[in-house]
């Protein structure tokens, strides 16, 4: 029985993308700035799940005032050579993301439920740190800040459940693809002249066309918004446990491994990993096992320490709950995946890891081949330097 | 097997020279050539000429069977004398460039013996697809060779060939597609075999067949090329290396002929006898417009670049002439000409290699200095020409027979689309060839000596240490091939018409229900009987 | 077998009456035939290997000459034992191979079958006799001739290709073979007239006659054709066969059709090119750039004659016709170009070229006498004029040789008395005489007195104008003996002084400038010491002093043929022939006194008319019956019997132009017959009779400006046209259509080139754009 | 620092969260985060001219398409999105080492990060 991605059971959420399409129809008001306060009503537009649509939980009005807002402040923020607004603009920029984003939390706290702290607060980082990458004038503090950025993120991803990616974000991110950064950046910088370590170079110290720049963001930005507004909703309580129990049906080595710390095999005979699976009930999540020492399996039993004894007819095989809080870890679902749902992309992934590797080895190797004239011309210049 | 051999020994010979030494790269090209010489003249002994009009030597593998498509081989008479006339040409066209091309030797000979292939796959090609796939893989090698090792203008010139004849290529794939759609409409499967459409495309109606007969001209007819469409081959040929010129002359037009023949023939007959005037027409303003260019010339290569065009324009006229004479001297002019004019093309070669000019401005009188040389541009101009005794003259002469008795009265006469006024007019062009052409003898060959600057003092300044002043054994070897070609041709054709007769017959069998309406019934107007004059009679 | 048993015996004629020329079934003859241009192809294929093995060492062998003066002996040997062998009246044909043979059905005219074979007839014989004897002649003379060119290898190959090519063309079986010869004549002309290739006006000589040529084959061509359309065959044996039955190859009559006229017409049009008749004449007097033994054998004595050799062959043909269209047109374009020749000769100063007019003339009159029904008189002056004037050319050349390329003749006098070249002048005042038409001791008076008798005899109603047409033959014969007179008299005879040209030729000065015209001007006599003033002349050698005497005495002797027979032995070839046609207006009295053949009268019976009531549909208008004997009567000279006085008249214009040339040209002397008066070689009486004609004279001199005005009219035009074509192919099509074509794309990108900055934030905004259009476009979609 | 912070404190919620849901938290809150970083990423590469500021700012891009991925791979309760991120990072690297040496070697033969000093490639 082998289980794959997209043809397994149902999921909850599946069931929800008649609805998905019901509520088109509602969203044609919705840029015009119709806005109905139905949050928890749902009886007031003909879609059902009308509190999971965005104009259910923030103003459009205010949405996109937040975003001029916000605009405004970028493009005061960004680097300018004469009269240069950045904090000001970095203020009004975070203020009106802040805004919204807050507007966002005060929308959450009216339905009764207490916002969650950390999102605000990782969010508000990321954004912020995310606006002073791109407005620092230095490069290095530019990096820094994304760095700051990279933390964040993964501090929700956290929150969304993904621990093994939010350890490897920060691992390949902020430790080795931000270093390269910033040794790159310590390489290319360099000040004009010791006197003025702390000039900028013109290209740093000046946006390019910041108006359209920041037009041109923040209209993507209002279009992608806008696009949430097809009916994307909160999401749903983890409530899959059958996939979980999936996964873990193909860890065989995992069970062995969980129930043999718990001491569940006490008094039990011990399968091979590979036979686990005649034993293993993945429906009913049970496992049958022979009895080998009935002695050490009361002993067990009555220590609590094993699971719940299922049936036990007093012959030779008992069966036996597996732990309730036995399923797939993040890291298990992961590898699952990526083993099971996509081994080619694993292994392109590694293939062009290889060639971005010879290629980065091609390229940075001083590739100016000077011809023997030039050469000579090189040489003697340099003597020339050396005589002055 | 034999022709797969045929397609695939140049090919391995092009891989073998793109990834041997460089000093092995001309012997391998020749050496590959002549095997494939070999071959050819193989597969003409096992050919059994008696059935010349069947296709033969064939076998076929699938490709992609549920398409239709096949790697299906075959050939008739016709198709293997092009495909000898091509293997012929392949090994002189590597002898003839061994003190031309210096640099760079790997990539000309693996380029050119790579073109090889392609030409006898359009000519043993027995699958629509197949056809069509190696008539434009010609381009690219020729692509290469035209703009890698032309002279001046040729990045212009090749990438003028490549488009022009690309584009009308594609026309003239819409229109084979056409008639393929039209036969898996009928059968409910794809079929490129060109035998079952062939009876598609005949069962089409008028219009349709008038509609697919204009998208095959527009591709077959920029490759001949007919008038108005051939502005590409001057060019192409001024700026291509000397063996360029001569497999674009020797083989690459015939391309289109031959395609004309195969396809649009005996597919579309009724539209071609609606409009076989009308192409006839465009042939002879060909023969004597180009002809007319020619004399005005001041490049050697051009002259005769244009001189293709002229010629073509007999070999078309007889095509269109639908009938056995006319026809045979339409296939025949094919080969001869490209003999005679890849003979020309070497000829002009040789000499530019000395004095690096074609400008009739800068040379005359070369016959004191070069006279083997002076003799075979003599021969050659004169097959050209068309003088009885060499090759040239026995297919212009049926293909103008074939034209002037195509509609005509009389016993010797028979159905047919033109007549009397269209080979006067066509006839001409005889008189216009030897026009040009015997100018360019008379500037080139003949008349005081008259060398470029710098090449007066030849024998002190040994400008040309590598190349005698007359032709080397190696060149005499490249051009008495086809000297003996012309003669045998011309002297004894008795054998080729033989064998074209019977495939030649299959094709016009096509005609065979098919109304000339414009020359039937009261409508006479052959606009001699006009002036005849009055019986004797009332003369007196 | 003796040459009298060729008399014909008319029994036909007398007999039938009806029948218009002899056809007979043909027989198989010996294949050994085929050696006649065998041999000589052989020789052409050796000296060319010679040549281009470079075993001629560099032109100093000899071997060539002597192989091919040997090799066309015995091809004039073979020919001699075929025509003694041969039996009188039944034509041989001699299949060698299969040349082009194609058939797309079984019935009549569904093949084409044009083979490599020789049809001997009559008419092929006499020419063959000549074209190989006279071959092998000049080759001798040629020999000696040539001996100090470089391109003696290549001069003997071309010249034995000659021979080849005239034979096929003579002796060839089917229309095909005669225009394989035809052209290939063409190329040896070419070639050889363009012999001196370092020399310019040689190569546009080679060049005009080449291309002249052309125009008059494509005639001959399409007239190949419409036969070949009309009989279904073009092998002459199948094709008298119908012709002779008066039928084209379906079966019906041919009487009144429209192929009836134009086959000869465009026949015609064919051998007025190659016979350089007007208009197509232009390119004979250039040809004299060739060597002299060219100009004499190819371009004097047998590949002109080609012409007439054509409508001889296929006179059934030209008869076909009711109303003889096309032989009216071969006699008026006759004798019109004998007359314009003739007054050109008289204005030229240079020799050969009046001998080049001359040939014209004489061509001329041979197409007169075609035309005027006389296939007999043409055939006997081409074998007469054969020999007359390869002795005049071959003494011309003799002088030119001699005397350093002079051909002036204001330049040279009194060479009868110069030691050496008395066999010269003598074979020159043979030639002379005979091209004057002196009677009865010249050949050449007998058979121009055939023609110009004829042209009196033939009605009126035949050939319309004959009579005039026999005027303006007798003036021109005047004419004649005055311009061959003032050669001989100012040349030949008179003080001996003159001026040597600017040739080194024949000096053993054979580098490479041997003719003078070269890039290295004109150092060639200098060479050998005539820069001193001294200069002496060349005199003959063995080999031009033999054949001078033997052609001079085969000038004469060819007088004979004239007495064998009742129509002479040419006449009885001929009615062994197509070329036969007897016509009969008037009592054709046989020379020197023989019977007259008095039931030779009969009437003109073009095939055409008198085979419409064999075929039942008699008609009285048209048919001959309907004209009683005697009904249409010979026409008379003057109320006589033309044939009878014409022997006399022609004699007195003769004499009369002889008389006027002795006393405007003739020295103070016995050789001007006390009537001349020239002392000097540059001056003479006619320097003041011609400022007394004013500008006649000189537009005779320039020849009438014909060149210049074909110039005008042909190529210039054709020129300008070309030139158009040239920059419409450069402008138009290939620069507005094919380029224009290119151009649109070109222009698209050039306009949209611009968003290419080449700076990194340019496509990033690009990008981001079509980003936010794309989300856009998707947000439109699913709100609609 | 911040990941001890994570891992003390906000360990007992997080798993909460997890369990129990993220309460209010709706994926939109964290479309809308990932957006405005994808947004300024955007402004970033468009207004800067530093070249490494540049790659910083698609980096930015990345990030935010990353959470986005995240969040519905926590969204569809399965691991698509994770895996996609893996190759995100993947891509990243290889595109960082990539561009960063190309940086280096542009840098060599301008002595400029100026992207406007590279514009060769202009119609």
């Amino acid at each position: 029985m082998l289980w794959t991605w997209g043809s397994g059971p149902p999921h909850a959420w599946r069931g929800r993308s008649g609805r998905l399409l019901a509520a088109r129809a509602g969203l044609i008001l919705w840029p015009l700035g119709v806005w109905k306060p139905s949050f928890g009503s749902g009886a007031a537009t003909p879609c059902q799940s009308a509190e999971r649509r965005l104009n259910a939980i923030v103003n459009p009005l205010l949405l996109y005032v937040g975003l001029a807002v916000g605009a405004v402040g970028v493009l005061m923020a960004l680097p300018r050579r004469k009269v240069n607004p950045q904090i000001i603009g970095a203020v009004i920029a975070a203020a009106a993301l802040g805004g919204v984003i807050l507007h966002l939390g005060l929308r959450a706290a009216d339905a009764g439920q207490m916002p969650n702290i950390n999102f605000y607060l990782f969010a508000g980082i990321a954004i912020l740190a995310g606006l002073r990458v791109v407005t620092h004038q230095r490069p290095v503090y530019s990096a820094l800040f994304f760095i700051l950025t990279v933390l964040s993120s993964a501090a929700m991803y956290v929150m969304l459940g993904a621990e093994f990616l939010a350890f490897a974000l920060i691992i390949i991110y902020a430790g080795a693809i931000l270093i390269t950064y910033l040794f790159v950046i310590m390489l290319a910088t360099q000040a004009p002249s010791e006197e003025e370590v702390e000039a900028l170079s013109p290209y740093d110290a000046e946006a390019r066309d910041p108006v359209m720049a920041t037009a041109m963001g923040f209209l993507l930005l209002a279009g992608l918004t806008g696009m949430l507004a097809q009916g994307v909703g909160s999401l749903d309580p983890a409530g899959s446990a059958g996939e979980q129990q999936a996964i873990v049906a193909h860890l065989p080595g995992k069970v062995m491994r969980d129930l043999n710390a718990r001491g569940v095999f006490d008094g039990l005979e011990k399968p091979a990993e590979e036979k686990l699976h005649e034993h293993w009930d993945v429906s009913a999540g049970t496992v049958t096992l022979r009895v080998t020492d009935r002695a050490a399996l009361e002993q067990s039993m009555a220590n609590e320490r094993v699971a719940e004894l299922v049936s036990d007819g007093g012959g030779e095989e008992v069966v036996v709950h597996l732990p309730s809080n036995l399923k797939a870890s993040n890291i298990d679902g992961v590898g699952w995946a990526l083993i099971a749902g996509h081994p080619m992309s694993l292994e392109l992934a590694g293939v062009v890891l290889l060639m971005a590797m010879l290629g980065a080895v091609v390229l940075a190797r001083k590739q100016v081949e000077l011809g023997e004239a030039a050469k000579a011309r090189a040489v003697q210049f340099l003597h020339a330097e050396e005589e002055d | 097997m034999m022709l797969w051999a045929l397609i695939l020994i140049p090919l391995l010979t092009a891989a073998l020279i793109a990834s041997g030494p460089r000093g092995a790269a001309r012997g391998t090209a020749m050496l590959g050539s002549l095997i494939s010489l070999f071959i050819a003249g193989l597969a003409a002994f096992q050919f059994d000429w008696g059935n010349s009009g069947a296709m033969q030597l064939g076998g076929s593998v699938p490709f992609l069977p549920s398409f239709g498509v096949e790697f299906s081989l075959g050939v008739d008479a016709v198709a293997l004398a092009l495909i000898l006339l091509t293997a012929l040409l392949q090994p002189l066209m590597v002898l003839g460039s061994f003190s031309a091309i210096t640099s760079d030797e790997k990539t000309y000979y693996a380029w050119l013996m790579a073109l090889m292939a392609p030409m006898v796959g359009v000519f043993a090609a027995r699958d629509l697809l197949f056809f069509y796939v190696c008539f434009e893989l010609t381009l690219v090698p020729m692509f290469i060779l035209i703009s890698l090792f032309g002279s001046t203008n040729r990045k212009k010139a090749a990438i003028k060939f490549f488009l022009y004849t690309f584009t009308g290529s594609i026309l003239a794939l819409a229109g084979l597609v056409y008639v393929a759609w039209k036969a898996s409409a009928q059968t409910g499967a794809w079929s490129w075999d060109i035998a079952t459409l062939q009876m598609v495309a005949q069962s089409m109606s008028l219009k349709e067949q008038s509609w697919v007969m204009l998208a095959m001209l527009a591709g077959f007819a920029v490759k001949i090329p007919l008038f108005p469409v051939h502005t590409w081959l001057p060019l192409a040929h001024t700026e291509a290396p000397t063996a360029g010129s001569v497999v674009l002359a020797g083989v690459l037009l015939k391309l289109g002929t031959y395609a004309v023949y195969r396809f649009v023939l005996p597919f579309v007959p009724a539209a071609v006898a609606e409009y076989a005037e009308a192409i006839a027409l465009l042939s002879i303003v060909g023969i004597v417009y180009a002809g007319l260019i020619c004399w005005v010339q001041r490049d050697v290569k051009k002259l005769v670049a244009y001189s293709s065009v002229s010629h073509l324009g007999f070999c078309v006229l007889g095509m269109v002439a639908i009938n056995l004479i006319g026809a045979q001297g339409s296939l025949l002019y094919m080969i001869n000409h490209g003999l005679s004019t890849g003979a020309l093309f070497f000829c002009i070669g040789m000499m530019y290699e000395r004095y690096h000019t074609r400008s009739m401005d800068e040379l005359g009188g070369l016959a004191k200095k070069m006279p083997i040389w002076a003799f075979f541009m003599g021969f050659f101009t004169m097959a050209s020409v068309g003088l009885p005794g060499l090759n040239g003259f026995v297919s212009e002469f049926m293909c103008l027979l074939g034209t002037f008795q195509s509609g005509a009265e009389g016993v010797g006469g028979v159905r047919g689309p033109l007549g009397f006024w269209f080979a006067a007019i066509a006839g001409t062009g005889m008189i216009v060839a030897a026009i040009y052409l015997l100018y360019m003898v008379g500037k080139v060959v003949f008349g005081p000596l008259k060398e470029p600057a710098g090449h007066g003092h030849h024998d002190d300044a040994h400008g040309h240490a590598h190349l005698p002043q007359d032709l080397t054994g190696r060149e005499i070897g490249v051009l008495v091939p086809l000297a003996i070609g012309c003669v045998v041709l011309g002297v004894y054709p008795t054998p080729v018409l033989k064998a074209f007769e019977a495939p030649i017959q299959h094709t016009l069998a096509a005609y065979d229900g098919v109304n000339f309406e414009d020359f039937d019934g009261e409508d006479d107007d052959h606009g001699l009987a006009l002036v005849a004059l009055p019986a004797q009679g009332e003369a007196r | 077998m003796t040459l009298l048993d060729a008399i014909p015996t008319l029994s036909t004629l007398a007999s039938g009456g009806a029948e218009h020329f002899a056809y007979h079934v043909a027989e198989a003859g010996p294949k050994w035939m085929a050696l006649v241009p065998g041999l000589p192809l052989l020789g052409a294929v050796i000296c060319l290997a010679m040549l281009l093995f470079k075993r001629d060492m560099g032109g100093r062998s000899r071997v060539p000459a002597y192989l091919v003066t040997a090799l066309l002996g015995i091809s004039f040997v073979v020919t001699l034992i075929g025509f003694l062998q041969w039996n009188h009246g039944q034509p041989w044909v001699v299949h060698a191979f299969e040349w082009i043979n194609v058939a797309w059905g079984s019935g009549a005219g569904q093949s084409l079958q044009a083979n490599a074979s020789f049809y001997m007839d009559g008419l092929s014989w006499l020419w063959m006799l000549f074209v190989t004897g006279l071959g092998a002649a000049i080759c001798l003379y040629a020999s000696e001739y040539m001996a100090n060119d470089k391109g003696y290898a290549r001069f003997f190959s071309a010249f034995a290709l000659f021979v080849v090519s005239m034979s096929c063309l003579v002796m060839g079986d089917n229309l095909v073979m005669l225009y394989l010869g035809w052209e290939g004549v063409g190329l040896c002309s070419y070639l050889l007239i363009g012999y001196f290739y370092t020399k310019p006006s040689a190569v546009a000589a080679a060049k005009k006659a080449f291309i002249v040529n052309r125009i008059g084959d494509l005639g001959l061509a399409l007239g190949l054709y419409l036969t070949f359309t009309t009989f279904g065959t073009v092998q002459y044996d199948e094709l008298f066969a119908m012709v002779s039955a008066g039928v084209d190859g379906s079966g019906h009559s041919l009487a009144g059709t429209w192929q009836a006229t134009w086959i000869p017409l465009l026949l015609m049009i064919g051998a007025f090119g190659k016979s350089a008749q007007f208009p197509l004449y232009v390119w004979l007097p250039d040809a004299m750039e060739g060597p002299t033994p060219v100009s004499a054998l190819i371009h004097a004595a047998t590949m002109v004659t080609a012409g007439v050799y054509l409508i001889a062959r296929m006179y059934p043909l030209f008869l076909m016709d009711e109303a003889l269209t096309a032989l009216h047109v071969v006699a008026y374009v006759g004798t019109f170009t004998a007359f314009l020749a003739a007054t050109i000769g008289m204005a030229q100063f240079d020799i050969k070229r009046i001998m080049a007019y001359s040939t014209l003339s004489q061509l001329g009159y041979m197409f007169a006498g075609l035309g005027v029904l006389t296939t007999n008189g043409a055939a006997y002056h081409v074998f007469t004029h054969a020999f007359f004037k390869a002795t005049l050319f071959l003494a011309c050349g003799a002088v030119m040789h001699g005397f350093a390329g002079q051909l002036d003749l204001r330049k040279l006098s009194g060479l009868w008395n110069m030691k050496g070249w008395r066999i010269v002048s003598v074979a020159m005042l043979v030639g002379c005489l005979n091209l004057s038409g002196i009677p009865v001791i010249t050949a050449g008076f007998w058979s121009k007195d055939m023609i110009i008798a004829e042209a009196f005899t033939t009605p009126n109603q035949v050939i319309a104008g004959s009579s005039l047409i026999g005027w303006v033959l007798l003036i021109t014969a005047g004419m004649t003996a005055y311009y061959t007179f003032r050669v001989f008299f100012r040349v030949f005879v008179g003080p001996v002084e003159f001026e040597p040209g600017d040739e080194a030729h024949g000096h053993g000065d054979d580098d490479d400038h041997g003719h003078g015209g070269d890039d290295h001007g004109h150092a060639g006599h200098d060479a050998h010491g005539h820069g001193d003033g001294h200069f002496h002349p060349h005199a003959p050698g063995w080999a031009i002093n033999f054949v001078l005497a033997a052609l001079a005495i085969g000038s004469t002797v060819a007088i004979l043929p004239n007495f064998m027979g009742d129509h002479g032995w040419v006449g009885g070839l001929l009615h062994d022939s197509t070329a036969f046609y007897q016509s009969g207006f008037g009592h054709h009295e046989a020379p020197a006194g023989e019977h007259a053949l008095a039931n030779s009268k009969m009437e003109v019976v073009p095939v055409a008319a008198h085979s419409a009531p064999a075929h039942g549909a008699p008609s009285h208008d048209s048919a001959p019956d309907a004209h009683a004997a005697g009904e249409v009567h010979a026409n008379s000279f003057l109320g006589m019997n033309a044939h009878a006085v014409m022997y006399y008249v022609s004699t007195l214009f003769g004499l009369a132009g002889l008389a006027f040339a002795a006393y405007l040209h003739g020295p103070v002397g016995a050789w001007s017959f006390g009537i001349g008066n020239r002392t000097k070689a540059a001056v003479s009486r006619a320097d003041g009779w011609k400022r007394a004609i004013g500008p006649i004279g000189r537009w005779a001199e320039h020849k009438w400006y014909v060149d210049e005005f074909y110039d005008l009219i042909l190529r210039t035009p054709l020129r300008v046209i070309a030139h158009i074509f040239h920059a419409f192919d450069k402008l138009i099509i290939d620069g507005a259509l094919v380029d224009g074509a290119g151009l649109l794309p070109r222009l698209l990108g050039r306009t949209l080139r611009p968003m290419q900055s080449g700076v990194l934030h340019g496509y990033a905004t690009g990008m981001a754009a079509g980003i936010g259009i794309i989300v856009l476009i998707v947000l439109v979609m699913t709100l609609s | 620092m911040l990941i001890n912070l994570l891992a003390s404190h906000a360990a007992p919620q997080l798993h909460a969260a997890i369990e129990g849901g993220l309460g209010a938290i709706t994926l939109y809150h964290y479309l809308f985060v990932a957006m405005v970083m994808f947004a300024l990423g955007v402004i970033g590469f468009l207004a800067r001219r530093n070249l490494i500021i540049m790659f910083l700012s698609t980096e930015l891009m990345f990030q935010g398409a990353g959470l986005a991925l995240i969040a519905f791979s926590r969204y569809h309760f399965n691991h698509t999105g994770e895996v996609f991120v893996i190759f995100v990072l993947t891509v990243a690297a290889a595109e960082a080492a990539l561009a960063l040496a190309l940086v280096v070697l542009l840098f060599r033969q301008r002595e400029s990060l100026d992207a406007q000093e590279w514009s060769s490639l202009q119609g």
